[in-house]
């Protein structure tokens, strides 16, 4: 490694400057717990009280009707919208009140948009790249070189998406579904403790969903997921714990069966469908 | 001094003792004299003969030194013939006989011998006039003779004035002579009695001279002076504050004009166009344009030209829209560079069609001068009119976007323009409008600005910067908050010059902007909601 | 290593082999042919493309905050004043005692607006080394605390033009008052010489030409070796997707910070070689409207292409050069008409017209060159 | 109109290639015309160009001069201070041209001169200006300070009896060193400091509220009250109109403007200025063959009948005059010959007098006083007896008040400093 990247590779020339990123603490209680958190627009709340809890390892679905809050509430999670009132908790350990949204990402957990947003500009590669754990800050990734290893590790996730013919290719030609898996191929290369999904399959064929459902239970146990989705059918192929919102707050929470007979939820939302 | 003190007297002969104005002329051979005198005589010289014609008693007399003041009395070099330029534009200017009234059709300037005269002797005449106005039957008349005396009243004209004031019946035109004749006894005979009227005066003669009798040796006297003083700087004080006000509410109306068509192009569209600034100036033209088709009718004109001032622009914006920025959909960026460019072919078209010079815009009488709060303060008229124009702008703006279904349809496009289009609104035709409308109020602007300042190729850019600071400061897509920050920044930086300078005042309120958009990105009021969000 | 990553690169030898040519070849004609000759290149000449690739640095500067990051700054045109002035300083203070009043110390029009000191920041400009740090200093700094503030509280797009816009205006306004000690209207000017060069001599005319050749391929190098670096993708990733940048964990607005900090560096190093070759620099340097025109440069000769943005800053000059010479009234329309033209019909500009194709073949620059890094 | 402008010029450059290949067998003198024709000083720089085009248009229809017929070659700066010296090596050293007519503003000029000097060219600079420069290559046909400001100031002092003073100028060179000089001046005369009120402000400036009730305010002390402007360009309209409207006329607070002429007004309503002043060499309003001839010969020119005449245009038409005496008198349009050959030359001027090519390369000119009117003219109150010489180094200045300059052997110095005996400006080493 030649001097001059010695002396831009900061952190290993002062090393207070390397990360400090300081484990999830899950040994008592649940890896994320909001209380209490309420936000408002121009007066409307979009989140009213709302208390929900996932427990390490869980997969969650979160269903509901539009303007339930659902997103709100993932934005609030990564730190992209600060709630009026409430308390967000990472483990026990880490406020996530008071983290940016890269500091949320890099504590661990990764967040898949609605509208699948992957840099069409750069090939599924170089989007996976990005996404790789790494050292983020920015004279690391200045100088940063691309090492077997990582390659491998890319390959490896590029062959989970299925997208092995496409990686050198501009991810702004993928199609709306081949999207939506590069995103979450994206949020494995972070190797996050929490993954938010919202809305995963939306405009995927009928083998994309199930893949999608497979890699997803696959994931429950080794990482936390909580998924966002509208898709019944879906929700219930992959589904142990559903939590319903409704205006802002937990309407419902139980298995799949239990909210859907539960006579709020059907007047609220399911009513609607059926 | 001495001479106007000579000239009153003669004056006072003159009008007080003369009887009534019975119509009377001198033999033309004297006026013939009297004028030559005028013609041939130096500045000093010429004094005494104003003061000849003055008391010749001639009817004609007034027209005389009227025209002489205003530089229009002339000599034709070869008959030595007395004229009256009546119109001196170009070279060969129309003229009448000073003595016949005869028309003499146009005259080389060549052949003509204007009759100098400079300050000194317009002064005098000025004094001439006044005294003679103070018997003038028109009470206006009177008063302004009447408050041209303050300062200048002489010894003879002094002892005459208590029975003027007796005989005067209007209130104010007596009370102006009271102070005249008060000021004149502080200076000239130190008399303790008249300081006690001049205190609370505003007027700046009546201050030089209590400054005067405070520098007296007369303690009394100056103590008096001094406390008449205090009064007064009190009560300047208070004027001054309201001044600074004004200043700054006039700046930030001119402000608010200039930016409140971008707050709707850019606030409510979020299409960056550089090319306002062109817009207004345009407004500006129409104006000049107007002038140009009505002479002789400027009031009119201006009128005429708010309309007109309006569609110009807002053509021109709608003309701008169809060509270019509807091609730009959705990049602000390349929007903000393409207006650009239109921008300078704009200010480039008027150089090379119009002139690269300014244009001359007159300013109607009605809206030349200013209304006289007191002797200290007083409100320009044409500013006044700017505050007025832009507040009832910011009204008719408000009514459109509140009351009409153009603002409806406007404010659907710009909180989701997908929605609006799926809900039958053609999403084309609302940004048509609005972007016209948009241009026109910039076009508004043109015409006022055009009462202020100069209408020239360059009037748009001076104005575009101020105007995104005003649009981004108040919070974009909310009018209020482009009228609150163009007036707060008229303030601050009126407030700001006295002791920090016109250029550091500027700059100030710059990096105030800098620095508050850093705290406050979205402005003063800011769009929330996930809509808002980047 | 990210700065020698570049050099294996096709289309960066291109353009090193292209504008050493076009450098090898000027100074040859410049000093062997002879002068009557149709081929000769007068002094006049070579100063000129001396300015053009002055213009050229600045353009590539913008391009890499612009093209690459998505920041459109209205305000380059200030960092590049600010390495002029810095120049400029050192210049006066070579002049000495050969100015008009002979004084030792003072530039002229300090001596006729009677200072009698020499103000604390003309400190130190004597010595050419510190004047050359702070050619990189000034703009440095200011892009610095700007870049810092800005980006911190996440003004971007047009919020950010047109602060950069206010900023430009704002020092434009400052530097033209003559209490600031910069000679205010007039700035700087009537240098004697560089370095001990004379810069009346063509010799000195030749080599800061050479100079600024050499100065704008280092540039290039530097641009190009961040922008094919991971951090060049990073960046390529806040200008499409900030928000989805920030959720994979990287700190947006530092990335933005540092490239835009090394862009107004490069921009100050523009100004620094501009003004001993144009031998004057005043505050018109700052106006919005100069400002302006480099991203015309850089649009017109395509976006993010870095060496495009070289053949726009040429172009266009040549243009005014050409223009103002024979038809003065049209050059406004030209670069007027040329604005709306390039953003409505060209929006990937020269280069998108002539290397499309060839691009998207080398653009992704494969990891397999990673690889053996 | 401006492309008829080009239309004209292209006539006039056809006709005289055509006759200078009949009549002259010599190759023509290139005249450089180096004035903005775009940009912000285009609307003061261009009316300077065509007078330029027509000078030399005249002179060709006389058989030019030495049997060679004059080519004017036009370069546009576009107001762009750097482009200026650009163009005037371009006209130099690529166009080799023999003379050099340009320049407005002071910086223009700064930007220009080092290359004058190093290419050893000819440069007219017909505007009045600061002062404080002598090149051996440049002749400045303008007034310098004392043939302007402080004939002015002596005129308002003696004549109107003024005892206060407000000295208002846009922030650049010309006004600060104009309102240094005056400044002394006026001490030197006795005025108190406290009497004097100096305020500066931005190209432009548009808002004057603050600064003329301040002005409205220092003028009611009791003394006779005058501002001497320095105010340049488009700040002016505002400026005035501001005037007018808070009631400040001529009678009592009478502005004395040295950057206000003709052309200036002609884009103001000067119906409430009537009795303000300006000081000049020239005023079109001069009752004079010459002058009548010359106006004339515009009009017809420009095809405009309202077109305007002013001080620069006078300069350059003196300026014009003198090199083509000086060229008769050398029998070459060699540089250095023309450079000896000047020094003494004189020409009428516009205003009935002479005007002498002085060895500190300025020149000798009358100063006017002039009221405005109500038509946009001047009515000319008061003028100098003899006219006055321009200064290069102001006596007012403590770093110039030794200074002189005289470029005729054996001294050809810029700025000799007669108390060292130096050349070079340095004080004596003390």
């Amino acid at each position: 490694m030649s001097i001059f990247q010695q002396l831009t590779n900061r952190d290993q020339v002062f090393d207070f400057l390397a990360p400090e990123v300081s484990p999830v603490d899950v040994r008592h209680g649940p890896i994320l717990y909001l209380e209490d958190v309420s936000v408002s627009f121009d007066g409307f709340k979009a989140i009213n009280n709302l208390n929900l809890t996932i427990d390490d390892g869980e997969l969650r679905c979160i269903i509901g009707p539009n303007g339930a809050g659902k997103t709100t509430m993932m934005d609030i999670i990564t730190g992209k919208t600060r709630p009026d009132t409430g308390s967000v908790w990472f483990g026990s350990r880490h406020n996530l009140l008071t983290k940016s949204e890269p500091d949320i990402a890099s504590l661990g957990i990764g967040r898949k948009f609605q509208k699948p947003t992957v840099f069409e500009a750069l090939t599924v590669f170089e989007n996976l790249e990005l996404a790789m754990a790494a050292d983020k800050r920015v004279f690391p990734t200045l100088t940063a070189i691309m090492k077997p290893e990582y390659r491998d590790r890319i390959d490896e996730v590029v062959q989970m998406i299925g997208l092995k013919d496409l990686r050198g290719a501009p991810a702004g030609i993928l199609s709306h579904g081949q999207k939506q898996w590069l995103e979450i191929g994206m949020l494995l290369m972070q190797r996050p403790r929490l993954l938010l999904v919202d809305e995963p399959v939306a405009g995927m064929t009928e083998q994309e969903m199930e893949r999608t459902a497979e890699l997803l239970t696959s994931l429950a146990g080794k990482q936390s997921v909580v998924v966002v989705e509208h898709d019944m059918g879906f929700v219930r192929s992959i589904a142990r714990k559903v939590t319903v919102l409704h205006q802002g707050s937990v309407l419902a929470e139980g298995t799949m069966d239990q909210v859907s007979n539960d006579p709020e939820v059907i007047k609220v939302y399911l009513g609607e469908e059926a | 001094m001495g001479i106007s003190r000579l000239l009153s007297h003669l004056l006072l002969a003159c009008c007080v003792l003369w009887p009534g104005h019975a119509l009377s002329q001198v033999e033309d051979t004297e006026a013939q004299q009297l004028l030559t005198a005028l013609a041939d005589s130096s500045f000093a010289e010429k004094k005494a003969v104003v003061n000849r014609i003055a008391s010749s008693g001639d009817d004609r007399a007034r027209y005389w030194l009227e025209s002489f003041g205003a530089n229009k009395l002339g000599r034709l070099e070869a008959s030595g013939q007395f004229i009256i330029v009546l119109s001196n534009r170009g070279r060969n200017w129309t003229v009448e006989d000073a003595l016949t009234r005869e028309n003499l059709g146009e005259i080389s300037r060549r052949d003509i011998d204007t009759i100098r005269v400079n300050n000194a002797l317009r002064n005098e005449l000025e004094g001439i006039l006044s005294v003679i106005d103070l018997k003038s039957p028109d009470e206006d008349q009177r008063l302004t003779a009447a408050r041209a005396l303050k300062g200048s009243v002489s010894g003879t004209l002094a002892e005459r004035l208590p029975e003027l004031i007796e005989a005067e019946e209007s209130a104010s035109v007596s009370e102006a002579l009271t102070e005249a004749l008060a000021i004149y006894k502080v200076e000239e005979q130190g008399d303790i009695a008249a300081v006690a009227t001049l205190s609370g005066s505003l007027n700046s003669e009546a201050r030089a001279a209590l400054q005067q009798a405070m520098r007296s040796d007369d303690v009394a006297l100056a103590a008096a002076a001094a406390k008449a003083m205090d009064s007064i700087e009190q009560k300047l004080k208070l004027n001054r504050a309201a001044e600074t006000l004004y200043f700054g509410l006039s700046l930030g109306s001119v402000l608010v004009l200039a930016a409140i068509g971008l707050a709707i192009t850019f606030g409510v569209m979020g299409v960056i166009n550089m090319a306002h600034g062109e817009l207004i100036m345009l407004g500006a033209y129409t104006t000049w344009g107007m002038q140009q088709l009505l002479p002789g009718q400027p009031g009119l004109a201006l009128l005429l030209s708010i309309p007109a001032g309006f569609l110009v622009a807002a053509l021109a914006g709608i003309a701008i829209e169809r060509s270019v920025i509807q091609h730009l959909k959705g990049r602000p960026l390349e929007t903000l560079l393409a207006t650009f460019g239109v921008s300078l072919i704009l200010q480039q078209l008027v150089r090379t069609v119009i002139s690269p010079l300014n244009r001359t815009v007159i300013t109607p009488d009605w809206m030349s001068g200013s209304l006289m709060i007191n002797e200290a303060l007083s409100l320009t008229l044409n500013r006044l009119y700017v505050i007025g124009f832009a507040l009832v702008v910011f009204a008719g703006l408000m009514l459109i976007m509140r009351k009409t279904r153009l603002g409806l349809d406007v404010r659907a496009v710009t909180q989701n323009r997908a929605m609006a289009r799926s809900m039958g609104i053609k999403a084309t035709k609302v940004d048509i409008l609005t972007f016209g409308l948009g241009s026109g109020v910039a076009g508004l602007a043109g015409v006022a600005l055009s009462q202020i300042t100069n209408v020239g190729p360059n009037l748009g850019q001076s104005y575009i910067i101020d105007s995104f600071m005003v649009v981004v400061f108040g919070g974009v897509g909310n009018l209020w908050g482009t009228l609150l920050a163009g007036l707060s920044l008229g303030t601050i930086n009126q407030l700001l010059e006295p002791w920090a300078g016109a250029v550091l005042a500027k700059i100030l309120v710059l990096v105030l902007i800098i620095l508050f958009i850093q705290k406050r990105p979205r402005g003063l009021f800011p769009q929330k909601g996930r809509a808002a969000e980047g | 290593m990210w700065l020698t990553r570049p050099l294996r690169e096709r289309s960066t030898q291109l353009f090193l082999g292209v504008l050493f040519a076009a450098l090898i070849v000027v100074t040859a004609l410049h000093l062997l042919m002879p002068q009557d000759s149709a081929l000769y290149v007068s002094s006049y000449t070579v100063t000129l493309l001396g300015k053009y690739l002055c213009y050229a640095l600045l353009a590539v500067a913008v391009d890499l905050v612009w093209g690459y990051l998505g920041i459109l700054s209205l305000g380059h045109g200030a960092f590049f004043a600010l390495g002029g002035y810095a120049m400029g300083m050192y210049l006066m203070r070579q002049i000495g005692d050969r100015g008009v009043y002979g004084d030792p110390l003072l530039p002229d029009f300090m001596v006729f607006l009677n200072w009698d000191a020499l103000p604390w920041y003309w400190q130190g400009f004597d010595m050419a080394w510190f004047a050359f740090i702070m050619v990189l200093l000034a703009p440095g700094l200011l892009a610095l605390v700007f870049g810092f503030l800005a980006f911190r509280s996440r003004v971007t797009g047009v919020y950010l033009s047109i602060i950069t816009q206010a900023l430009t205006f704002a020092l434009m306004l400052a530097f033209f008052r003559n209490e600031m000690g910069f000679g205010g209207n007039n700035g700087l000017t009537d240098f004697k010489d560089l370095l001990g060069f004379d810069l009346r001599t063509d010799a000195t005319r030749l080599g800061l030409f050479l100079a600024t050749g050499i100065a704008l391929a280092i540039g290039y190098v530097v641009c190009r070796g961040i922008v094919t670096s991971k951090l060049g993708r990073v960046s390529v990733a806040c200008r499409d997707a900030e928000a989805r940048t920030r959720f994979l964990g990287y700190r947006v607005e530092r990335v933005q910070l540092f490239v835009f900090v090394v862009s107004a560096m490069l921009a100050g190093v523009a100004g620094a070689l501009y003004v001993p070759q144009v031998g004057i620099i005043n505050p018109s340097e700052f106006s919005p409207l100069f400002s302006i025109e480099i991203v015309v440069w850089v649009a017109l000769g395509g976006r993010a292409t870095l060496y495009g943005a070289v053949i726009g800053a040429i172009l266009v000059n040549y243009g005014k050069t050409v223009f103002t010479g024979i038809m003065p009234d049209a050059w406004l329309f030209a670069l007027g008409g040329l604005f709306v033209l390039v953003t409505v019909f060209l929006p990937k500009g020269i280069a998108g017209l002539l290397f499309d194709r060839k691009k998207t073949k080398e653009e992704p620059d494969t990891p397999a060159q990673e690889a053996t890094a | 109109m401006s492309l008829k402008k080009h239309v004209k010029l292209g006539l006039s450059a056809l006709a005289l290639s055509i006759s200078f290949n009949s009549v002259a067998a010599e190759d023509p003198i290139k005249v450089g015309i180096l004035h903005s024709l775009s940009g912000t000083m285009a609307i003061s720089e261009s009316t300077l160009k065509d007078t330029m085009l027509m000078l030399i248009e005249k002179q060709n229809e006389a058989g030019g001069v030495l049997g060679r017929q004059l080519e004017p070659v036009v370069v546009d700066p576009a107001s762009n201070w750097p482009l200026f010296a650009e163009k005037a090596r371009e006209l130099l050293a690529k166009e080799e041209v023999d003379v050099i007519f340009g320049n407005w503003t002071s910086v223009s000029r700064k930007s220009v001169l080092p290359v004058v000097e190093e290419l050893n060219g000819l440069l007219f600079y017909p505007v009045q200006y600061e002062g404080e420069e002598s090149s051996e290559n440049v002749f400045y046909t303008g007034a310098a300070p004392n043939q302007q400001a402080i004939p002015a100031v002596d005129y308002l002092m003696n004549d109107i009896g003024v005892e206060r003073w407000v000295l208002a100028g846009t922030d650049y060179v010309y006004p600060r060193t104009t309102n240094k000089i005056l400044e002394t001046y006026l001490k030197d005369k006795g005025v108190a400091a406290d009497d004097i009120m100096i305020n500066y402000t931005p190209f432009g400036h548009s808002n004057w509220q603050a600064i003329v009730s301040d002005i409205k305010k220092f003028g009611s002390a009791g003394k006779k009250t005058a501002v001497v402007s320095t105010i340049n360009g488009d700040a002016n309209v505002p400026f005035y109109r501001e005037l007018g409207n808070q009631g400040i006329d001529a009678a009592d607070i009478p502005v004395v403007a040295f950057s206000v002429g003709e052309q200036e007004l002609s884009g103001i309503d000067t119906g409430p200025l009537v009795g303000h002043l300006a000081a000049w060499n020239y005023f079109m309003s001069v009752d004079n063959d010459a002058n009548y001839d010359f106006i004339d010969a515009w009009v017809e020119y420009t095809g405009n009948e309202d077109a305007v005449t002013n001080d620069p245009m006078e300069a350059h038409y003196i300026g014009f005059n003198m090199y083509i005496e000086a060229v008769k008198k050398a029998g070459t349009a060699d540089v250095d010959a023309v450079k000896d050959a000047i020094i003494g030359v004189s020409v009428p001027n516009l205003t009935g007098g002479y005007a002498t090519m002085m060895p500190n390369h300025h020149i000798t000119k009358p100063v006017l006083i002039g009221e405005i009117q109500d038509n946009g003219q001047f009515s000319v109150v008061w003028e100098t007896p003899s006219t006055v010489a321009g200064d290069a180094w102001s006596d007012f200045l403590p770093g110039s008040k030794d200074l002189i300059s005289d470029w005729r052997k054996p001294l050809f110095c810029g700025n000799f400093n007669v108390v060292s005996g130096t050349c070079g400006g340095k004080a004596l080493a003390e």
